[in-house]
């Protein structure tokens, strides 16, 4: 398997990176946090622009049909700014889930305006947003006049509060799931925006007699959320990518801070102590970005341990995220405290990354089952 | 800890007005007599509805002219204790302190945590500058500045850390220029708790800037209420804060207020930063209770086992190890009180406190991020429990425990070269 | 409860380190590996005359009836140059099980002799030395004419190749374990010494026959295991303390190094990444002694946590002396790997401290067994 | 790996004899071709006792006058390589070498692995000295040595650490004084692979007492059967070992076998340590495999699970989490390989290689000593099973990983100052 990026690869990951500080830098963040739109319509139409929404959907749907090493090294872009677009929601888990288990007229009612941005879709499947115990029946499925009747109450959903089309798990008389596509602004959903530690857009999504009918169904009925691994496994990538360029980012602002950073009349950088564990830091965001460029590839390459390097690419990029931001904080001391210094977003988008989709621990576990042990 | 040996029933307060016992008696007395009596006095003298309000070290009333006392029954048990000196108890009576003993003092303070009532004031007053004053002061500056500490009238802030002065205090770079019988002062400190708050602040300035660190150093008392001093909050990761950062422009400080001498008040700046350190690492031990409790209890929520074994043998795993190395560290907290119970210095035991008890508390928020999951994602709002809404403030905060009071790097420097001997 | 050394307390623990220093230095080791007896018969007469083996023991039987605190002391001095003397098995082991579960007459028969120290005990109840599963019904006892046959095999029993008598356990018909007292001596028993990396006395314990009378049951028959928990306790002390005493010295051996060896024109002690790293050893054996201090007072005391905190001893100080000896080897750098120094010693001896009586692991899940989740 | 393109039915090696094709046109084929026709040698020409039986990247014939090959097919492997000039293919013809590329050479190798065979010649002097002569020596020295290498006449090893110059090995104090057309050397050095099996040494001596540090040290080759070189094998705390300790007392060594100029060997010596890191670097990779399947066979054992999930959920955690993390690294080494394949310059995620590798083969045996738990604790004998005890020497031995090649400490020295830029 090649690793080494090719000339195009290059060049997308390149663009992504200057499109993100021009137009995502991290600064935004704070103004975004006060407003109603915890992300920018603007910056998201760049993107599209740019093709990024794009980039997983099949040429015939008018997508760029490149794959997640592609998307990858956007993602991981977005991730260097934090930026809070719904990029993984809509143009991987979304779009994923569509692809992989929709009808035709299913495809090509939504690919089409996912693929050029304008449609926002994002998952609504996991009870208090618990990938590890996904489905505890908060949300209910009633059979009647032979359509459904959905009612109940999902907290701590990502990406929904400006979402257009839902996928929402929802539980039938007799104990399975079911997946459907809904449209988000349909009569009896309401979306509680919540106010997170990230400030990403997240919200509490309450379906009070959301009446949906047979061809909104995704998948089969009563297919289970099993039916959504393959979209989810593309999405652990994406999230661990936007986590690894947000590992590798933090590095970077604390690698700028200690060179710079005077105490006892020397930059404290050159204290062997901070060295050694920034040293370490670089190793835990080198081996993570191992695992991203392998996962990515071997899921592009149809292989059948894609779901398994998925998982270690997602606790892998977590965890180096982790150990970034808090040592950052550790080393730009009493600052790293302030709200005034970036490094502190760092720390408190793990918290969002490592929960979404299933935290490392649970991300171990499946490595475990799916090897068998 | 000593039980209060009170007769039976006499832990309630009584309506009835019990004489009060002549404190000056008290060094001639037992300390099982005093203690006895002391109690007795507490008892009737401590407004009933402060009982059981005091969770933890530094609860109570902080003093000063900004912040008015937060209810009348606050107000009563301070005029009462001020009454008899019992706000600072070992300090002397002409300054009016109640002239006692450091046992007759710990006494007191073991009855109050005992019957969980607040100390009748709290503060940078008590805890720093007095002494500080007590040991390097002059007799006006004691005479002018003990009493309103003792009376719980002027509250106190500390101005020593600066924005290029963290770990290396010594850099620092206000600067303090002598005009006639004044200094003028021009900089800015930061990391200053409740300078908002505060009346007074004591600091550090440069008065000679070609002097080598540590030398050209002065330790100033400043009334915050000069034309030129400013404040502002500092608004952490995990949101609002004590901090604030302090300004000093032209601020014009007569000379008197130097306490020792010109140039050498690092001297006085060391003896204080040891009352902090002792301060904060007794705190430190109170801070970790509970947590183990607590970590079952969001681990039995998270994953809806309410009671038996949890089913993640993880977790369990990952709990009782901190709860182990918790319980370590407080054993570790009363060897080191225990060891200097005698008047004598702390073994090398204590050099970990700091380190270990920062990092401790870390890990207690860590775990408890992971095990509550996404509800640990929380930031404001109705859509997360309050307590898990805490839960994310504290977790952030802890991030600062191994920076705050002494960096861990400056601690493990610290005890690698005057506990380990290297070199 | 009172943590600082009373005045015989520090005479105690004095005296020992000076028995150990003189008559039992690392030193020995190198000699005894060889040797067909793994510990020296002289030291521990010196062990006992200086009333080691006593501590334990009851007045009335010839003890000094002292307690865990005073065993602590000296199981610590031992430690910290490695004496494999069979301390804990007899002194705390073996006298403790007789003591807490014996007759009278066992008792009367027994405990002199193990306090004056001319009697071996050693404990042989957990197949393959696993204190975490400890019985896998290896050992079986019969019931023949009133009395029992005993068959099987026990392997990795530590300390029973020089011992006098042994305490059993052996699974019954009705599936239920009954501990015995055996002489080690008795026909039947073949004692095969096994070579273990901590060079200490071990053997695998084989059992043909062996006829044992009702007299020889040591507490209930079909009792349990259980029943010694108390005894086990007390050694997880006893074994605590030896390692505490390890990790302490483990650390000196490697600050008086780091002190000493120059590269690059200084004492690589100056180097800031190694301080830290120290200071770290240093707080993690600081904590352990703690943990020692305040189990072996709560099981002197009867305190209703003695279990839990004797479980806290044993994980906390086995941890800080793997990592001080790991660390030590690291930092002494090649000469750390040579059999030529004695800090190998250190790690090699952590190997067995640690699976004794149930590893670090087991400790903890105990723990939170015991604290009721 | 690509696969080798030989035609079906003919990798087993046959009875009858195959015309050698001539080497000298391989220069002019394409490269596909060459693999065709290398492979049709290598399968005519390797005795059939010998396919299956490499297993590491070291293994082979070491060569040399006191170690004779295993056994005859062995020899005869290495007769007919010889006569190839494949023992070193891509060194020059009048050496002794094949005079093809690093990419002909690649293959032959890839062809050897496929096939399980041994390369016909391994040693220092191949990867080390070898490479050295070519590019710091003179004619004659090249003239003397390189042949008896490329023919596995003469084993060399490696004279660099003392015991007081490890991590700053420019400390060395093995000292050379000029006499007539001679040095004479007194000194000692550790740590030499394999010293008491060699022929020769090269090693580095200092020549200038008085020169700073780097300078005044000298490069030479020394005959180790001239009187006064002794050697001692080391016993390390995993039992015996390839290391020796060297001893030179009053060795006479002609001047003429100086490489490079005298004083300044260090030049020479560390263009030798480049060799030897990338060869210690992507070992590495190999020896991590089949940790995963090991540890999970281990704790089936170990906790009488023959199949299913785990019983113990701890055990599943550590390994799968080192599981992933040598995945990861086992990725890196490829990205560090395919980086380098181009001619360029490795990345700075080859730093790493080093540090991460040796933690994670430390982290493997420790997981593996746990889980083995009290069969872990075996020395030798029978009461332990033979692959626990290699566990137990294994465990032990890994302890060296992060020692020896550069320690860990150095290592992360240099990622902080020439990777990540700090001061």
């Amino acid at each position: 398997m090649a690793f080494s990026l090719t000339e195009d690869q290059t060049q997308i990951a390149d663009s992504a990176r200057k499109l993100v500080e021009t137009q995502a830098p991290i600064a935004r963040l704070r103004t975004l946090r006060s407003q109603p739109e915890r992300w920018s319509r603007k910056c998201w139409a760049a993107m599209a622009e740019a093709g990024w929404t794009a980039l997983c959907v099949q040429e015939r749907h008018g997508g760029l049909d490149l794959g997640l090493t592609e998307l990858a090294l956007v993602a991981e872009a977005a991730g260097r700014q934090l930026a809070p677009e719904p990029l993984v929601s809509s143009a991987v888990l979304f779009a994923s889930a569509v692809q992989l288990l929709g009808t035709h007229a299913q495809r090509d009612q939504l690919l089409a305006s996912v693929a050029d941005g304008t449609r926002i879709g994002a998952l609504c499947v996991a009870d208090g947003g618990r990938y590890d115990a996904p489905d505890r029946g908060c949300v209910q499925a009633r059979i009647v006049d032979g359509g459904f009747i959905v009612d109940g109450v999902r907290s701590h959903t990502l990406d929904v509060t400006l979402a257009d089309t839902l996928i929402v798990a929802a539980r039938g008389p007799n104990g399975a799931v079911t997946l459907f596509v809904v449209d988000a602004n349909a009569t009896g959903i309401t979306r509680t925006p919540e106010a997170r530690v990230d400030g990403r857009d997240a919200a509490t999504v309450r379906f009070d007699s959301v009446r949906l009918a047979p061809a909104d169904i995704l998948g089969e009925l009563g297919g289970g959320l099993a039916q959504l691994d393959g979209a989810l496994d593309r999405g652990a990538v994406g999230v661990a990518a936007f986590a690894l360029g947000a590992a590798t980012r933090a590095l970077e602002l604390t690698l700028d801070y200690v060179r710079t950073r005077i105490q006892f009349g020397v930059a404290i950088g050159s204290f062997q102590a901070l060295q050694h564990r920034l040293a370490y830091v670089f190793a835990k965001v080198e081996l993570a970005r191992s695992g991203v460029l392998t996962a990515s590839r071997a899921i592009d390459a149809g292989a059948a341990d894609g779901p398994r390097l998925a998982s270690m690419a997602k606790a892998k990029a977590c965890d180096a995220l982790e150990l970034a931001a808090k040592e950052g904080i550790q080393m730009f001391g009493g600052v790293g405290m302030t709200d005034e210094y970036d490094i502190g977003f760092y720390l408190k988008a793990h918290r969002g990354l490592d929960t979404w989709l299933g935290d490392s621990a649970h991300h171990r576990a499946r490595w475990a089952t799916l090897q068998g042990y | 800890m000593k039980r209060v040996s009170v007769p039976a029933g006499r832990l309630e307060p009584r309506s009835d007005a019990y004489p009060i016992v002549p404190t000056r008696g008290a060094l001639e007395m037992s300390l099982e007599d005093f203690r006895a009596e002391a109690a007795l006095w507490i008892v009737e003298n401590a407004p009933r509805s402060l009982y059981g309000t005091r969770s933890g070290r530094f609860d109570g009333y902080w003093g000063g002219k900004k912040q008015p006392p937060v209810s009348e029954d606050v107000a009563r048990w301070l005029a009462a204790c001020v009454e008899r000196g019992w706000t600072a108890p070992d300090w002397p009576t002409e300054l009016g302190g109640g002239g006692l003993s450091r046992q007759h003092t710990e006494i007191i303070s073991e009855i109050l945590t005992e019957l969980k009532l607040p100390p009748p004031l709290v503060g940078f007053g008590l805890a720093m500058i007095g002494p500080t004053l007590l040991d390097f002061g002059n007799d006006a500056q004691r005479a002018a500045h003990i009493p309103p500490i003792v009376r719980g009238e002027v509250r106190w802030c500390q101005g020593y850390s600066e924005p290029g002065a963290g770990s290396d205090l010594a850099s620092l770079a206000t600067r303090a220029v002598r005009d006639g019988d004044d200094f003028v002062i021009d900089g800015q400190k930061v990391w200053t708790s409740h300078a908002d708050k505060s009346d007074w602040i004591f600091a550090l300035v440069r008065t000679n800037p070609d002097a080598k660190k540590q030398s050209g150093i002065t330790f100033i008392l400043i009334d915050m209420s000069t034309h030129g001093v400013s404040t502002r909050p500092i608004e952490l990761i995990s949101g609002s804060s004590p901090f604030c950062e302090v300004f000093f422009e032209n601020v014009r400080v007569p000379a008197a207020n130097v306490v020792g001498q010109v140039d050498h008040g690092w001297t006085v700046a060391k003896a204080l930063l040891g009352y902090e350190r002792s301060m904060i690492g007794a705190a430190m031990g109170g801070q970790l209770r509970d947590a183990e409790a607590d970590l079952v209890a969001r681990a039995r929520r998270a994953l809806d086992a309410p009671s038996g074994q949890l089913p993640s043998a993880l977790t369990r795993d990952e709990i009782a190890d901190l709860a182990m190395d918790e319980a370590c560290f407080n054993v570790t907290v009363q060897r080191v009180i225990e060891g200097m119970k005698g008047g004598k210095k702390p073994g090398s035991e204590s050099s970990i406190l700091k380190v270990v008890g920062s990092a401790l508390k870390q890990r207690r928020f860590d775990l408890a991020v992971k095990i509550a999951g996404p509800e640990s994602q929380g930031w404001e709002g109705d859509a997360f429990a309050a307590d898990d809404l805490s839960l994310t403030r504290d977790w952030l905060r802890s991030r600062g425990n191994t920076i705050e009071g002494g960096t861990s790097e400056v601690q493990l420097n610290i005890i690698a070269k005057h506990v380990l001997g290297l070199p």
